[in-house]
C-alpha cells in the first residue's frame, strides 16, 4: 500500500502532543493555512469545472447528495438506541459524520495525484454540496418537537460560514478566471498546496492528540463507531460512485467525503445550535478516531474497494 | 482619586469563543454601551482550553455599566449559558472617568 | 489576606492602538514604574473596533501605582486624548505585593 | 447587585511566558480550580518586554479562588519567583456568580 | 478591457463582509502578509534600478514628486469650501489622496504584467517618492498658524514607518545584491507575489467592506470626491508621465500612483498629527470607495488612457 | 569575499531596531518562520541520510559530539575566572556557546550552496546532536554541589522542545520519504527556504537591536568573549573536521555550528533551569554580538580557514 509522505507530518503531530513538546502551531497559522486550503482547494474545482458543461453535474449531484444525507439518518438511531447518547449528542455526532472533512479530501486527492490515479475534477462541488445537509439534519433530529429549532441561525452560521465561503468563492473564481486567468496565481495556490497541507497536518496531529483526553470520557461504543461509520459510509460510498460511472479516483475520493467526518463547520454549528450536546463526543470521536484513522486507514482502503468496484457494478 | 469619577461596575465575562458573537449581542440588547474583548486560554470545570484550535479558544469581555444593566447581562448569562459552556463571570466595583459614557 | 499588602490604584486604559506608544510614554513620564499592554477588541462611542486592519484595533493597559500617580496620569489622558480618540479609563483599588515597585 | 454573589479573590499574575507552565502547575497543586491566561507585554523592573521574541514576551495569568487559596498562591509565587523573573502580582476583591466553582 | 483575476479575491471579500461571514482574516496574517509584499515590491524596483544610472532619473523624480505635491494642494481647498469639511478634516482626506496605495500600485502592474506590457522599473522609486510629501503638506494645512505642527514627530512617524523602512530597505537590498545575487529569493519574493496578493486583497475586501458604514456619515460630497479625484489625478499623472516620455505602461503606473490614496501611511501619520480630523472621513472614502474603484475601474481606464496620449504630447 | 544577499535583511532589521521604526515582525510570524525552518532543515538532512549507511556515522559523531562538549568546559572557567561572572551566569553562557544556532547554520549552509561548495548532508545530524549536551553540562556546571541541579526537568525541556522535535522529526521524515517521496513537497520546504530565511534574518535583526542595551551591562569582558570565543570554536571545528577528513564545505560549516551560540533552545532552557543567571548576559552577547558576527564575518572566515587546513592536517 503506497504511502502518503504528508501522513507522516500529521504522525509527528500526535507524538508531539503525546510527549507534551512545547512545540505549539499558532492559533493565527492554523487560522491561515486553513484559508489558503480551503481557497486553493476551491480554486483547483473552479478550474476544472470550467472546462465541463454544468448541466450534466446536475444529476450526479443530487443522488451524491441524497445519498449523503442518509447517513446522519441512518448513524442517528444507531447512536441513540446502541450508544445510548442522548437525544441532543446523538444528532451532533450524527451531523458531524454525515458532513465532511476537506483535509481529509485534501489528503486523498494527494494520495491519488501520488499514484497518478486520476479523478474527476467536479469531486469539490460534492465537497461543497456535502458539507452543510447533515447539519441540518443535525439540528433537526436534535430539536424535532422542541419549537426552537432555529434553523434559520444554522443555515447563515454554514452559508456565511468561512469554510463554505472559501470553498465557494474559490470554485467562483477558478471558474470565472479558468486554468489560463489563474496561471500567475498558481505558484502559491497550486505548488504550495501540499507542503502547506503537510504542516496544516502537523497542526492537526497537536490537536488530535490534545482530543484523545476526551475519549476516555467517550466510550467503548463510540469508540468503535468512529472506526465502523466511515468503513460503512466509505462502502456507500464506492458503492454509489460505481452505480453513476465515477473513475476509480472519483469513486475512492466519493468513498473518502462520505467516510470523513467534519471538524470544521460541524462543532462550530452544533456547538451554536444544539449546545445541550457535549462536543467532546463528537469531537474527540471525529478529530481523535476517525480523522487518523481516515488518514492512515481509510483512504488506501476506500483505493482499494474502488478498484475491486471497477466494472463490476 | 481627585478626579470627579463616578462608581460603575465592571463585569467580566470568560467564555468559550465558539459565542463570543452571542453574549455581546445580547449585551448591546440589555444596554451596555460598550465592550472590550481579547483572546485567552484556560483551565477550569470543562477542562484546558489552549487556544490552539479554533474551539479550543477562549475570551474575555469586560463590560463597564452602571450596576443594574451589569446585574441584568450576568443573570441572563447565568440563565442562557452557564449550563452549556464553558463559562465564568465576575463583577466588581470600578471609577470611571467620562461617566456619561457607561 | 495575610500577606503584608499594600493598597495601590489599577488604572486600566482601553483606547485605540494607534496611541499606544504615546500613552505609554506619558504614564512614564507622569510616574509609572511599569506598565501592561493586551491587544484587544472592542465596541463603543466610536463604533466597533475588530481588529482586522492596523487602523481598528485596541489595546488594553494596565498600570499599577500609587493613587496619585493613577490619577495625574487619568488626568492627563482624559484632558489629551478623550476629544479625539477611542477611549476608555477606570480605576480600582487592588493589592499589590512587592510595594516597593509600584 | 441583586444576584447571590460571593466574594472571591481576584489574583492577577503578569510575569514572564518562560514560566507560566510552572506558575499554573503551581496553581493547580495549591487550590485553584481554574485560571485565565492572555499573553501581554510590558515594561518594569526588569525593562522592556516588548513580546516580538518568545523569550520577551509576558503573559497575564487570572485565578479566581477563596482569599485564602489566592494568598497561598501568592505568597509561594513570590517565595519562588520574585527574585528571578520578571513578575508582578495583585490581588482584588469580586463578586462571582457561579461560587461552587471556584 | 482585461480582467486581472486578483480583483476577485478583493470582490470576494467586500462579498464576506457584506453578508457578515464569520471569515476574519487574522491581523497577523494582514500583518505579514504587507511585510512581504512591501519587501518584495522593494526588491523588484531595486534589481530594476541596478539596471540604469540613478543620475538619469534625478530629473524625472523632480517633476514626478513635484506635481504630486500639487494634489493635496488642490484637493483641500476643494474639500473645505465645496465639501464644507472642516479644515483638519480636508487636510486629513487631501493628504490620504496626495500619498500613494501601495496595494494599489501593485494591482496596476499586475494588470500591466497580465497585459504583457513592460514599464519602466524605477517607477518604485517614484512609489517611494510619493508616500510622504503629501503627508507632510497635509500636517501643514491642518496646523497652518497653530504653531503645534509637530512636523518633527511626523517626519519621523514616516521615514521610520514600516512602509517606507521596507520599500527603501528592499530597494537597497534589491540594488546591491542585483537580479543575479537575489536569484535564490526570486522563489519567494517574486514567485510567491500574486499568489499573495490575491490573499491580501481577500482580506482588503473584508476591511473595506466594514468601512462601508463610515460612507454613510460621510456625505455626497466626499462619495463623489472619492471618484472625481482619481480620474483627475490619474489624468494629470498620464499627462505628466507622457511629457517626460514615459512608456505607455509607466504612464499608466504613474497615473495608478497618483489616484491613488494611501490607506497605510497615511491613515496611521494623520491619526498622530491632526487627531482632531475624523478617521472615518478620510479611511471611508479613500478605501471603501477610491480603492475599489481604481482596482475595478479606474486602473484599465488610465491604462486607456496612457495609449490614447501616446505620441500625442 | 563573497557577500551572501539573506544578510543583508539582518541588517536591515538591525537598522529599523536602531532608528527606533515601528516595524514589528509579529511574534507569531516568528514562530511560524521557524517551524519551518527547523522542519525544512531536517527534512533535507533526511533525505540526504537516506543516501548513505548510517554506520558510518557513529565514529565521526561521537568525535564531533566530544571535542564540542569541551567547548561550555572551557568557557566556564574563563567567565568565571577572568570574567568574575557569578557561577549561574559563567554556567548559562557557556551552555549558550557550547550549543548551537539553527539559523547560523542555515545562513553558513546558504554561503556555501552560493559558492557551489558541497559539504556532507548528515551536518544536520551534527546540528541535532551538538544542540543539547552543552545545556546539561551547564546546568550541571551551574548546580554542582547543590543537589537540587534537576536535570530530569531539562532533559524533557530539551528532548521534547520543539526545536529538537522538529529537526529530529523533519529528519526521520526527509529519511523515511527520501528524496522521491518528498519531491511533492519540495516547492514548499526546498524552494521557499532561503526567501523565508531572509524575512526571518530581518526579524533577527530586529531582535538582535533591541538586545543592544544589554550589552551595556554586559561589560567589556563579554563583549570580547562573544567575539573571541566563536574564533576559537570555529577553529577548534575546523581543525576536528580536517582530522576527521571532511570536505572543505563540511569543515567550514562544523567550524561554524561550533562557532555559534544558541539562542532558541539555551534560553529557554537555562531561564527554567538556572533562573539566577542574569538572561540579559548570555542572549546579549549571543544575539547582540556573536550573531552577528558569525553572520557577516565569522562564516566567511571559517570557510577561509577551511579552505588552508584542507589537505594539511
Ligand atoms: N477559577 C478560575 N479563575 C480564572 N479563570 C477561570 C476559573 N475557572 C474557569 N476560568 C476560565 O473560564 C473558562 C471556562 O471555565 P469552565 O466553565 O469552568 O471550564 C476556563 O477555560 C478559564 O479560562
Ligand atoms: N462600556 C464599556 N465597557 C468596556 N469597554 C468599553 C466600553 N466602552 C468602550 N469600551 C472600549 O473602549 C474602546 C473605545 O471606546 P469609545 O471611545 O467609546 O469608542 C472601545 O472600542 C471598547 O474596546
Ligand atoms: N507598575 C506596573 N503596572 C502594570 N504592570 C506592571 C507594572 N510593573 C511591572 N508590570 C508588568 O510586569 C512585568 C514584569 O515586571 P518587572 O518584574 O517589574 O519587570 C512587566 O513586563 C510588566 O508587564
Ligand atoms: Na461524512
Ligand atoms: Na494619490
Ligand atoms: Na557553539
Amino acid at each position: 500500500m503506497p504511502f502518503e509522505p504528508v501522513i507522516l507530518f500529521f504522525l509527528l503531530g500526535v507524538l508531539a502532543g503525546v510527549v507534551r513538546s512545547d512545540l505549539k502551531i499558532p492559533a493565527v497559522l492554523y487560522e491561515s493555512l486553513s484559508i489558503f486550503l480551503l481557497l486553493a482547494i476551491g480554486l483547483k474545482g473552479g478550474v476544472e469545472l470550467a472546462r465541463q458543461p454544468l448541466a450534466e453535474l446536475a444529476g450526479p449531484a443530487l443522488v451524491v447528495v441524497g445519498v449523503g444525507a442518509l447517513l446522519p439518518l441512518i448513524a442517528f438511531p444507531v447512536l441513540q438506541r446502541l450508544g445510548r447518547l442522548s437525544r441532543s449528542d446523538a444528532a451532533s455526532v450524527a451531523a458531524h459524520y454525515g458532513s465532511v472533512s476537506v483535509v481529509t479530501f485534501a489528503v486523498g486527492a494527494a494520495y491519488l495525484s501520488n499514484l497518478r490515479q486520476a479523478y474527476e475534477g467536479y469531486m469539490v462541488v460534492f465537497l461543497v454540496l456535502l458539507e452543510f445537509p447533515a447539519l441540518m439534519i443535525g439540528v433537526w433530529l436534535a430539536k424535532r418537537g422542541q419549537g426552537d429549532a432555529n434553523l434559520g441561525k444554522v443555515l447563515h452560521e454554514v452559508f456565511a460560514g468561512k469554510s463554505i465561503l472559501l470553498l465557494v468563492g474559490g470554485l467562483l473564481i477558478g471558474w470565472l478566471a479558468g486554468a489560463e486567468g489563474l496561471k500567475p496565481l498558481d505558484k502559491v495556490f497550486f505548488d504550495l498546496f501540499k507542503g502547506l497541507l503537510a504542516i496544516f497536518l502537523l497542526e492537526m496531529g497537536l490537536v488530535a492528540a490534545s482530543r484523545f483526553d476526551d475519549l476516555k470520557r467517550a466510550g467503548a461504543f463510540l469508540l468503535g463507531f468512529a472506526i465502523a461509520m466511515p468503513l460503512f459510509a466509505g462502502t456507500l460510498g464506492a458503492l454509489t460512485a460505481s452505480v453513476l460511472g465515477f473513475s476509480v479516483g472519483g469513486a475512492a475520493l466519493l468513498a473518502t467525503l462520505y467516510a470523513s467526518a467534519s471538524y470544521i463547520a460541524a462543532p462550530a454549528a452544533m456547538r451554536i445550535a444544539v449546545p445541550e450536546a457535549n462536543p467532546a463526543l463528537s469531537i474527540g470521536a471525529a478529530l481523535g478516531i476517525t480523522f487518523p484513522f481516515n488518514l492512515v486507514v481509510g483512504i488506501p482502503t476506500y483505493f482499494w474497494l474502488a478498484r475491486q468496484l471497477e466494472g463490476v457494478v | 482619586m481627585s478626579l470627579t469619577h463616578t462608581r460603575r461596575t465592571l463585569l467580566c465575562v470568560i467564555c468559550e469563543s465558539s459565542i463570543e458573537a452571542a453574549v455581546v449581542a445580547d449585551a448591546r440588547r440589555l444596554g451596555a454601551h460598550g465592550y472590550t474583548v481579547s483572546d485567552a486560554r484556560g483551565w477550569g470545570n470543562h477542562g484546558e482550553r489552549d487556544g490552539g484550535w479554533p474551539m479550543s479558544g477562549n475570551v474575555r469581555i469586560e463590560i463597564l455599566s452602571e450596576a443594574s444593566v451589569a446585574d441584568a447581562i450576568a443573570t441572563h448569562l447565568q440563565k442562557t449559558y452557564f449550563a452549556a459552556y464553558a463559562m465564568v463571570c465576575y463583577l466588581s466595583e470600578v471609577s470611571v472617568l467620562r461617566s456619561d459614557k457607561f
